[in-house]
């Protein structure tokens, strides 16, 4: 179904999971971005994630808005049913979707141009609804798609192919969501998959929004060499700005950087999750200093990652609206239809 | 002289009251009454509200009009006014036809304003006597509108017993209430029992008109078809005149859809953050199989416009409300207009078009929103109520809702998990049957059924292409579904005039106003046939009806003749044959435009 | 077989050369210097890029069309294919027109799936001679195409001169990468003329025709008429193909606009969180007496539809660029298409109708956009100036922009505070002079010239007001001022054939396929008279023009007729006698599709 | 030019402001609020705030969306330019504003639908472009003008008229502005006079974008008998819950409480305002202590009104663009067209 159908090969040799599936099922179709795109990056861990964790990929619904970010849930879970949302604008149709079908897990991902400036609004408030699903954002702070232009999440200071300094104070999905009453933060960087897998295993078993801000370079429009993003200096390789029409041959960023202790957070349904401790001191469950840790650690260029804050406690949409356990959408038309008598009696109060 | 003498000839149960009231002051729960009191006598009634934008302190309006024949639609006329609100004697005054009653509150005597001879001007103190019967301050107010309430019983012969138990109905909890209430129509029909010659020469005489006939508004009853075609998933963001429609949902949603004993809901109501959030909503829940659908009014529309192209393309089933208000832009959001009719055919950039559906009274409200819901399924497409805020808003007479137990929901061509399994293949956006419909799955029915829903290119496998041949495929089969559409869709109600040259084509609440205009012309000689538009696109039997006649009338509530447009674009009628009968000042059409309209035609010099 | 005796004959300076490639590996360049080089040897040239919805790693083609006659639309022929990408190696060799040349890296050579009898192949090592003579991979991928550049300089026969020197210029200053390039050029330049028998039957010749000729795309174009039309906001949202307009009005800014000393800046640009907010920018600015303007494209203006409807009530000027791309929804981004017409003339809900300009090459689309403030400001209402993805992102052949100093701005009816003092009265929406256009006033003049902007109900006075009339008194006036606009807007371009009894009607970037067309078939004994239609409200000279013929064909890249319905629906001329000829596969139009149409209309039997 | 001109009667009485203004001059139409609407104790505040620092009101442009709220522009300075537009989408038109005639003082009066649901984003992006505004939220957890939904401010808990009882977190236009980077971050209670003219003057004269959130209570529709809305208590009627077509008579809410002490603020243009402190320890120039105190406070049901964070520092919207500093709308237009001799030598580049 995709532009360019990955030939399936199956290696004898492949480990199963518990469905008895292989990692080739969890695959979607070849990516059509950019050699050493981090977005790709995040592909395969997502991949690796759902393979872990067991889930049918028919019991997923992938989703994503527009953006090269938004092209990725083409890359991954082939088996499962995707929406391409119009730009900024998946949040509500992942609402929509979780309404009516409360038992998918939904995994949406976007960019920061199509979650923090045209789909700021409704990215806020699926986070207050507290919405079902797992939304990562792969973070370039730039438009990809449309060649490079800077996006709300670009730092100060962060010059552009063309040359441009951003000046404007930059937009923190997860300072954002600390502040608006989040109840799963996290933030990620794409080339460190030992990294974003668990978390990214901890965001799909989160009952309710879980966050997940990925770093995500951008290979061909954020030329970091006079940025202060500071994810900078893991780039391996130094591209002078060209013309826009040559992409250079890249390889995808990787690091494995500042991992501490391990720790089990407990999910929802029970099941537990490990995660690297973003410090010794550090307490996942205390959103202001979550807050106050992150901003202190940011003054002084550096950003915090790891699972940053969990609260299973607060209801989700589903809890809010006191909708059945089984899907709105498979409730019986006669549980639905108040049926002729009901409306004999209805006429009543409007003789 | 005495009110009798001044007055027409006797005129029973075929005038009109309008009331001119300040918001906010509790007028409309007592015009409500006035109104139902009449319908409770057999007699047919007409309210329509004239509100403002605003809640609290500015002119208000409720007309009712009391139509024997059941013309419900307003006359033109004006022949009781009840004049509650200083600030706007003079316009009242003004606006009553000749021989009519002018009723004021006499309080404050304003002899040099409300003035006019060829109308009887009746004074009842209304608040002298609420002052002094009633303590508190809430009270005082209140019950003015109440006392006028009786004032017009005794007036009008209204039925006392029909008036008491309405009261004891509302507030048969609130003891206290209940009797002031009762107090204050007591001193209003004691008043002017005392004071006027009672009952005027125009009054209500019982009959038996209103059995088999509920009085309700267009959005409750496109909130019954709602929850009768079973949609669990309803999302919105409120907006003058539509937010009814939901509020009404959700009120019989807690009715008819909780357990009683787990408290779990059988529904799902969404208050969205904007317009564009609570289309996206009703996209995502009916991509996964539920029923759902949004109300809105123009701003909502404009701003659901992107969305709208992408259901199209999509192929995503789609339930829209837009109860028009007056347009361009905010426009005048207390008043109706029939101004989104070409806005809502052709939302969108890039070739697009979407199926509307245009109810002209409560009972098509209720059974064009359950067809909405089968048409949407059926078609994968946006299905769009055409309502507008004199229909959705106003109570209209109608007939008893009725329901047939054995509807089933067409929920379209979905595969289930064992029809994949049997199928050799699936692929999303092929013809398989020819009529331009294809399959489709929900998500969680499994691997075979997987696809990728998409607003941008893709091909009849469903897979993402840039390929102008596969683009032009799929887009070419959305021509052909268009074409089923036409076939599936309600037809016109047509009242054919074997000798007629000329016809009437209308649309939505424009239907008394027309109906009675029909008549009245048939009266004077002029014989019209009439057609009235249910739905877009047209089908056959639409051009039919026009090519049977030579000329065509088009009456329609906008500015730029907009059903005129569809019909000159959409059917092969000559457009110069066409001729528009256009209101659009925001009141709902009267019968006078229509009639005035042809008249001024026929004299114009062409025989009817 | 040579190449030589395979090819059709000679065919100097007409002929049509695609290039396909894969995007990110630097081809775009290299193509763009081939058709610069032709275009400096004095031969007319057209080119077209098709390039894919993504950043790296998918097929994309360039054609290049060398027009002596300068027809500059695609011919739909293609006589030399320049085959880069082996994943669609398949599809370009079949699209070669019979007697066509198909030139690929033979580095691998591809015997069995290139091959076809009725064309010449010929192999290129391109790859293996880059990777013997550059030894970074860089520079082995991206020289690949200055050497295929160098290949087909011998083919045809280009001026090595020329192209040196483009080479030259573009790397002034990086000494290293100008010898490679020229390295590469040599290498493929060499190759060819061992291999072959250069030049080919099909080459270019030195002409003189491009004097006085620019090659620029319309986006650049029309940015320009941003700059010199006197704009100073810009606000927008990146959306293919619109992009390069900013882009380049900022470029030309930072060249005309910045104080040197200071660095102060005399515009200023904003990148807007979204469409919605881009067009609230530019009304906030116009509203303030800024020239503004935003450039978007169907998904854009979609979400902008609230705020146009608004602009047109409240009567603020505004321009807008539509590049339009493939619809409906997202479509196809880096395709072209005709088809936001309908949703232009008519965005947003209500009784709303809009200023369109339809620029058909890049020198209206610098006069156009010139005109769209002018327009906008006079009128008091938003101005769409319709471009598209071909004619906005398209290098495109043209005379010379040209400027002429004595041109002031027309602001429009904009009182000033000295004006405001000596006038008796200002009111905001009054009809003083009878065109239906009002007098304004910017925020800041001083307190006589106070008003408020509202998409509310408003009075002439500029109050706010519910009142049935007084709505109707300022949509009324709309009306007239609309009527004064179609006396204002550029007239249609005609080419009249007095014999001629067909006429085409066509618009924007269809016009040189449109031409050419006419040409051919006049040659056929077909004739046609010829009228591009310029702008939307139509001017009384174009019903003129409809009306002097029994038969028109109406020209357009859409789906749904979308001009043709505006004809329809805008002019008295009969719809009936109407045809479409319609290309909506996200390609440019060729000659070729209309010509066909027209012969098969002739060959059903109706006289030319 | 409003619905219902206001008779201007000028006092011989009145005092007078250094331009020699009576506050007749700051004031505007008759309201058609409800009587005792906090909305319409703010348009006091404006029109004295106003009219003591000596604005001539035809330098000031104001502008709203829709709603109750976005009424108010009209009740005040009915001498100055206004600007009503659609819903949500003031903020553009504002930025629009200012990028053409920066001289203006541009006040924009919103609601808490207005700005936290439809206008979220823009609201957002317009203070992280640190627009040069005042920018007043009349907060009063519904929305009034459609008859009293919960708006996204509502606290959990609150019970609208109907009976519904709100369970969704609250969005806080401060907390938020203060995550965001806000430079002005303040808020008020329409009841207190006191402390919101001085607050008004601050923000009026804050170079960057000046935020008041106002608690601004809605009597017809915000029935907070049994809300957690922390300013419930200062209602001093108590209205039964009745059909909304009977709006009961009341007063407007006034609260004077917990004025500090004085502490002077120098604004960008060297003027100083005098603020009432929050508290003895409280530094309106620590972003992150300010968001601290806010929050623990807010656990503590309380809210804390004042200025809360203030950063003169950050380049407003003009600054970062390096706009000249007369308005665009007014340069020359030899000034901005290149003319024909540029236009020759730009051809060069197209050949
Ligand atoms: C309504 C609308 N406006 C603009 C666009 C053009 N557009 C496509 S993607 C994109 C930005 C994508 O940026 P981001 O979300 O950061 O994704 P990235 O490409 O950086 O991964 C834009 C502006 C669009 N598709 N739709
Ligand atoms: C696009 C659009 N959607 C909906 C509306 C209807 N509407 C008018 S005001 C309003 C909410 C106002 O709430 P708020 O901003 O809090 O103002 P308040 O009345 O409470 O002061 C809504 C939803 C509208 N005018 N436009
Ligand atoms: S342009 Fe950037 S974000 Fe897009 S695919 Fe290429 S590297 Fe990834
Ligand atoms: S409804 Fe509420 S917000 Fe609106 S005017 Fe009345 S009191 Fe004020
Ligand atoms: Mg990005
Ligand atoms: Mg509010």
């Amino acid at each position: 179904m995709t532009f360019i159908a990955k030939p399936k090969i199956v290696h004898k040799g492949l480990s199963r999971n518990a469905l008895g599936l292989t990692i080739r099922d969890y695959e979607g179709g070849m990516s059509t971005l950019c050699a050493g795109c981090g977005h790709d990056s995040v592909t395969s861990a997502i991949v690796q994630a759902f393979f872990e964790l067991d889930i049918p990929p028919y019991q997923v619904a992938k989703l994503s808005g527009i953006g090269c970010s938004s092209k990725t849930p083409a890359y991954f879970l082939d088996a499962s049913h995707g929406f391409n949302a119009v730009h900024g604008r998946m949040p509500s149709i992942a609402t929509g979707a979780s309404a009516a079908n409360r038992r998918l897990y939904l995994i949406g991902v976007s960019g920061d141009g199509d979650s923090l400036s045209i789909g700021l609004g409704q990215f806020s408030h699926a986070l207050r609804r507290n919405l079902d699903m797992l939304y990562i954002i792969e973070n370039n702070g730039v438009y990809g798609l449309t060649k490079g232009q800077f996006s709300a999440s670009a730092d100060v200071g962060t010059k552009a192919k063309k040359g441009e300094v951003n000046e404007q104070q930059p937009i923190d999905p997860v300072q954002m969501a600390m502040a608006q009453g989040g109840t799963f933060v996290a933030r990620g960087f794409s080339g460190d998959k030992d990294q974003l897998v668990p978390l990214i295993k901890a965001g799909i078993k989160h009952k309710g929004f879980g966050l997940i801000d990925v770093l995500s370079p951008c290979v061909t429009f954020n030329d970091h060499e006079d940025s202060t993003k500071s994810y900078a200096y893991t780039r391996r390789f130094f591209h002078p700005a060209v013309h826009a029409d040559f992409v250079p041959p890249a390889e995808e960023i990787k690091a494995a950087y500042d991992d501490g202790e391990v720790m089990p957070v407990e999910m929802h349904d029970g099941s537990k999750i490990l995660l690297r401790k973003v410090s010794d001191q550090y307490s996942v469950h205390n959103r202001g200093h979550a807050l106050d840790f992150i901003r202190a650690h940011h003054r002084r260029g550096e950003i915090i990652t790891g699972l940053l804050y969990i609260d299973e406690a607060e209801p989700d949409m589903h809890g809010i609206s006191r909708t059945p356990d089984e899907p709105l959408a498979q409730v019986p038309f006669g549980d639905l239809c108040p049926g002729s008598q009901a409306m004999e009696g209805l006429q009543e109060r409007f003789r | 002289m005495s009110a009798k003498s001044r007055m027409k000839a006797s005129r029973i149960n075929d005038f009109v009251i309008r009331l001119a009231n300040v918001n906010g002051t509790g007028s409309a729960s007592a015009n409500g009454l006035l109104m139902k009191t009449i319908f409770r006598m057999g007699v047919p009634v007409m309210g329509k509200n004239f509100f403002p934008s605003n809640i609290q302190g500015l002119p208000t309006w409720y007309e009712i009009r009391v139509t024997k024949d059941k013309h419900l639609a307003r006359s033109g006329e004006i022949d009781i006014m009840v004049a509650m609100n200083v600030e706007t004697y003079q316009q009242d005054l003004k606006s009553l036809s000749p021989g009519g009653v002018f009723l004021y509150d006499s309080t404050w005597p304003r002899h040099s304003v409300v003035n006019r001879q060829d109308v009887t001007i009746l004074g009842v103190p209304l608040a002298k006597m609420c002052n002094e019967h009633f303590s508190n301050a809430r009270a005082r107010i209140l019950m003015k509108n109440m006392a006028y309430v009786g004032a017009l019983a005794s007036l009008l012969e209204l039925d006392r017993e029909v008036i008491e138990d309405a009261v004891h109905r509302t507030f048969a909890t609130k003891q206290a209430l209940l009797q002031a209430n009762m107090d204050a129509i007591a001193l209003g029909a004691n008043y002017a029992s005392e004071h006027f010659d009672c009952p005027l020469p125009t009054r209500v005489e019982p009959m038996n008109e209103t059995a088999g006939k509920i009085m309700i508004d267009g959005n409750t009853a496109s909130a019954l078809g709602c929850l009768f075609a079973g949609a669990t998933v309803g999302a919105w963001y409120p907006i003058t005149p539509s937010t009814s429609l939901m509020d009404a949902f959700k009120a019989f949603c807690e009715r008819y859809r909780v357990d009683r004993e787990t408290g779990t809901r059988n529904y799902c109501i969404v208050q969205a953050e904007d317009e564009l959030a609570a289309i996206g909503i009703v996209l995502g829940a009916t991509w996964n199989g539920a029923r759902a659908f949004t109300p809105t009014s123009g701003p909502g529309l404009s701003l659901m416009s992107e969305f709208i192209g992408y259901a199209y393309f999509a192929e995503l089933p789609a339930v829209l409300f837009d109860v028009q208000r007056v347009g361009p832009s905010t426009g005048m959001p207390t008043r109706t207009q029939q101004a989104d009719i070409l806005s809502a055919a052709y939302a969108s950039h890039g070739d697009t078009r979407h199926v509307l559906l245009f109810p002209a009274n409560p009972n098509e409200c209720f059974e064009l929103s359950v067809a909405a819901f089968d048409l949407a399924d059926r078609l994968q497409t946006p299905v769009i109520v055409m309502l507008d805020l004199d229909i959705g808003m106003n109570d209209w007479m109608c007939d008893d809702l009725e329901w047939d137990d054995r509807y089933r929901p067409d929920r379209g061509k979905v595969l289930s998990a064992s029809e994949l399994e049997s199928a050799e293949s699936f692929y999303r956006y092929m013809d398989v049957d020819g009529d331009g419909i294809p399959y489709r799955t929900y998500p969680g029915v499994g691997r075979k059924g997987a696809y990728f829903v998409r607003g941008s290119g893709h091909n009849k496998y469903g897979g993402y292409t840039e390929d102008a041949d596969e683009y032009q495929e799929v887009v070419d089969r959305l021509v052909r579904k268009w074409e089923t559409a036409a076939t599936l869709v309600p037809e016109p109600v047509m009242q054919r005039r074997k000798t007629a040259e000329w016809g009437i084509v209308s649309v939505g609440s424009c239907d008394y106003a027309v109906a009675e205009a029909v008549e009245v012309l048939a009266r004077e000689g002029i014989h019209l046939s009439y057609m009235r538009i249910k739905a877009f696109p047209f089908s056959e039997v639409v051009t039919e009806f026009l090519n049977q006649h030579k000329r065509i009338f088009v009456v329609e509530q906008n500015r730029d003749a907009q059903l005129k447009s569809l019909l000159t674009l959409e059917t092969d009628y000559p457009k110069e044959r066409m001729e528009s009968i256009l209101s659009y000042s925001g009141l709902p059409i009267d019968r006078r435009c229509v009639v005035e309209a042809i008249e001024a035609s026929v004299a114009r010099g062409e025989a009817a």
